[in-house]
């Protein structure tokens, strides 16, 4: 069984990668499993400097779902780099960073910064976050915007560059392709639907901010959909991003056309649940005859 | 901290609302003011795993107490002796270990990590409060702690032992160290009226549990500096000189 | 306790409504519940004719929601009227007619049709099913489009119009004030999210369409926020719908400015949703210290 | 029909994957061809009710045969003695009451509605057909239905009864009406090769199961018009006459 998958001109081992902001720089899960087993890590949000993410409470279980606003804190690209980069680089599986920035030319810094780097693999652009800005604003709303970082990253770096993208937006399509036009090598879709939680005792929100971004199995209806929008009308390779819980899911993502995919709330449930969703896809592709992942992508068929 | 499944032996009532929950498994061991990430359902709703800090543990077990306060603590209390349940355990930081005789103070579902605490000390005196006397989990402290120590029991209807609040019957003594499990409320009306060294343990709300997605920060001083920091692996537990009260 | 709210011009006896497409023509349910005590039933679409609606499947389960491509079936408004409607009048309860076109010139005839009928109510105007047009397409992704329908329905009609809204928009907000301008009295949403369920097995879409619409509690975070969105920022009346399966639901889109709800998927469950959630509703009222519904109507405060 | 409340006194593995879940309760009268719809968690997902062939109905009992086939049927196979469920019962329309001798026919879990039918019918020969024996519920078929009717068994494997498809080994006789339960290409092609009246039961995919969703249609010809009907209203048992076969 051939495992591998071709992802944005980078051979991944397998298409399975965890996802950034539910698996913290990669070494929280060295306990639970055998990293090495992924087809990738992308770690978490990286600005140029450390930050402090937005106030408690930060997360709220909604049905089959949660609504985080982490609001990106982190320790900053140096000291990721300094203290924990190396380790990771020792692993077998491919390291991405998540690149953020408040301003534009931050996301630039933090590209430039980690191009020099032999274990980063690529680099994932954190144009989608939902907590970070004005009422849920970021780049990816927006074609010009997103094409404008990923222009100007492109040109500071020859690593693979990867825009996140949100669903949040009437202008799917037409980000995806400005990121192709600008350069990128791949989109990850989806980031988190902007959503909502209150408490009608306390008359506020349940989280520190107003809005917050949906995550888990129940938004996986809505991601596949959008995978497959994208993966079907713009030429640029696809990582599959929502609600995966299953190897059946991983699959099904394929399916529609993802060249990979990254899980994300589910680790926090189950922190070992990468392996257990590759084995499950395997034994799955298996059972049906197929003799590598690389042959489902795509083969999605309208009636 | 690993991944385990614990067989339930024992999931009762043992107050209105409030259950002692028994596993039998092969369990890393912890130490007081450590927790653990149960599982409440096999389905994908509810989705989180939820926090319980450990109330006991032996060879071959863990025991937790917990109150039902919403649909994941509703399911939990539905286990049956025989099923199994998912954990992970454990996982933050406990409390110190301190030379003299500490005070222990415990609100509410507080009770859990203080007594596990209090089955490995040798000197100490336990502040307990409740609501009122249906909340106050008498027996269970009896049963742990046997009878050689000195228990200040508070309700805030005077149902049973001193009258009022908790923070209003802090025992007089020479106490090395104050461990402090509760409502946030309780914790930081304590840390005002208490002058000595003391530890708290924090109920935050959180995602994973083991660091991985920095949901459930709590503000504290550290080098001069405020910051966020994870009271899944920095805590649960945290230093009275720390912790910024909010 | 006063359970009554005003919403579009009318008077109901409480905020809870059973949507369209989920309570069939309110019929169905009268086996399972006294539907007199509910504030409002709005019936399944109804076209100016018989409709056939989309081939099985039709519905797939999903993580807390369900997909469902349904595609509009019924049994047009004559038949309705003449069959149903005399039996649906006697109750005391609010009916709504939901109204269905292919062409904006049929809504505008069930719309006039239904003007002179005493026990209509209100009528709403379906304009966000996702199941009828290629590609999930409808008039409230479009402002100009939304306008012109209720525009036209307005003129033939004196009863109160409620446009339906589609959250399948990056312009929901624009939708719901075109809506205001033509002339409707109150706007509800959500209608579903467009979604996808395929099947890896055969390669196929789980249903028989390529996309289908979302809903059941997955989508409540989504929907509070669509309605808050909305309630806070255009001046109409606006009736909440997505994802409420308990009391505590209901009270939610209230406080974010919902002057009444409309329960979809859970009736499908639990037939007598409508009940329970009202009862529940009323009691956590009581428990907080409020004697009316329309106490807590758009009292959210951002921190 | 009506929204009630079963109490598990059985819920047994009686084949590799195959259960036999018989309720206590007060549950409205049925008759056979009907269906229930039981709703196999307590949290939100799954969501929906599943829809289930009732198997058999007495005073203060119902019971039903289900194979475990996804995550409703998974959780339903883990519900022990004593712990309730709710179902809605009883929906659809049934078999009709024919004079004569019958032959009914079930594929797979068609046994279900086949048995409930076999229990209250006179005269009738049995046709009954499974992927191999495992999967063949005999001692269900015997218990329900006793020795003194003839019953043709048949696997795809040989493994018990005769080799190959159901409808290979149709018994000759003179039937008044064929009663027909099973998957939809195994009915399809009885009714290609079954010449008198058939009344045939289908499980179409449902939302509610009691007519307001509109999801589970099943295509028919009435009054020279083909149109769709809901399964869960105006079946699921359609005469074969009316069933468009696609």
């Amino acid at each position: 069984m051939d495992l591998s998958v071709n992802v944005g001109g980078l051979r991944l081992k397998n298409p399975l990668i965890l996802a950034s902001g539910t698996a913290g720089y990669g070494v929280e899960l060295l306990p639970f499993m055998d990293l090495n087993r992924l087809g990738g890590i992308v770690v978490k949000g990286l600005y140029p400097y450390p930050r402090e993410g937005n106030p408690p409470p930060r997360v709220w279980e909604t049905p089959c779902g949660l609504l985080n606003a982490i609001g990106l804190q982190g320790i900053g690209m140096e000291k990721f780099a300094r203290e924990i980069l190396p380790g990771l680089s020792k692993l077998d599986t491919a390291i991405f960073i998540n690149a953020c920035g408040e301003e534009d030319e931050e996301y630039v810094e933090v590209v430039k910064y980690f191009s020099s780097f032999d274990g980063v693999a690529g680099i994932e652009l954190n144009l989608s976050c939902p907590n970070v800005r004005e009422g849920g604003n970021c780049p990816a709303l927006w074609p010009e915007w997103s094409y404008r970082i990923v222009k100007a990253s492109r040109e500071v770096t020859d690593k693979p560059i990867i825009a996140k993208l949100s669903p949040n937006t009437g202008s799917l399509v037409e980000v995806a392709s400005a990121c192709k036009e600008a350069g990128a090598d791949a989109v990850s879709l989806v980031n988190t639907y902007l959503g909502m939680a209150v408490d009608f005792r306390t008359r506020r929100s349940r989280l520190s901010t107003l809005f917050a971004g949906l995550s888990g199995p129940a938004i996986k209806p809505l991601a596949l959909r959008a995978v497959y929008m994208v993966a079907s009308s713009v030429d640029i390779d696809v990582i599959g991003i929502g609600g995966i819980t299953r190897g059946e899911d991983l699959l099904e993502f394929l399916l529609v056309g993802a060249r990979a995919v990254q899980i994300g709330s589910i680790t926090l449930r189950e922190p070992s649940a990468g392996i257990r969703i590759l084995e499950e896809a395997v034994q799955l592709l298996k059972e049906e005859g197929y003799n590598s992942f690389k042959e489902i992508i795509g083969r999605f068929e309208i009636v | 901290m690993k991944e385990v499944w614990g067989k339930v032996e024992e999931n009762r009532e043992i107050a209105p609302g409030y259950f002692a929950l028994k596993l039998e498994g092969d369990f890393p061991p912890s130490k007081p003011g450590q927790f653990a990430m149960l599982s409440p359902a096999s389905a994908l709703d509810p989705f989180l795993r939820r926090p319980f800090g450990i109330a006991g543990q032996g060879p071959g077990w863990i025991r937790f107490i917990y109150k039902v306060v919403g649909r994941g603590t509703a399911l939990l209390s539905r286990l049956k002796p025989g099923e199994s349940i998912s954990l992970i355990s454990p996982l933050g930081k406990g409390f110190s270990q301190v030379e003299g005789t500490s005070l222990l103070v415990a609100g509410g579902t507080g009770i859990a990590p203080i007594l596990y605490l209090a089955s490995v000390l040798e000197r100490f005196v336990l502040l307990y409060g409740a609501k009122n006397s249906e909340e106050l989990l008498v027996e269970e402290v009896k049963r742990t702690i046997g009878e050689k120590h000195r228990i200040v029991y508070v309700t805030e209807d005077g149902s049973f032992g001193e009258r009022g609040l908790l923070t209003e019957h802090i025992p007089e003594g020479n106490f090395s160290i104050a461990f402090v499990a509760g409502p946030y409320p309780m914790m930081k009306e304590f840390a005002g009226n208490y002058r000595g060294r003391a530890q708290f343990s924090f109920e935050a709300r959180m995602g994973c549990g083991f660091g991985a997605c920095y949901s459930c920060v709590v503000k504290v001083k550290k080098g001069g500096e405020e910051k966020y920091v994870r009271s899944c692996v920095e805590g649960p537990v945290f230093d009275g000189e720390e912790v910024v009260w909010i």
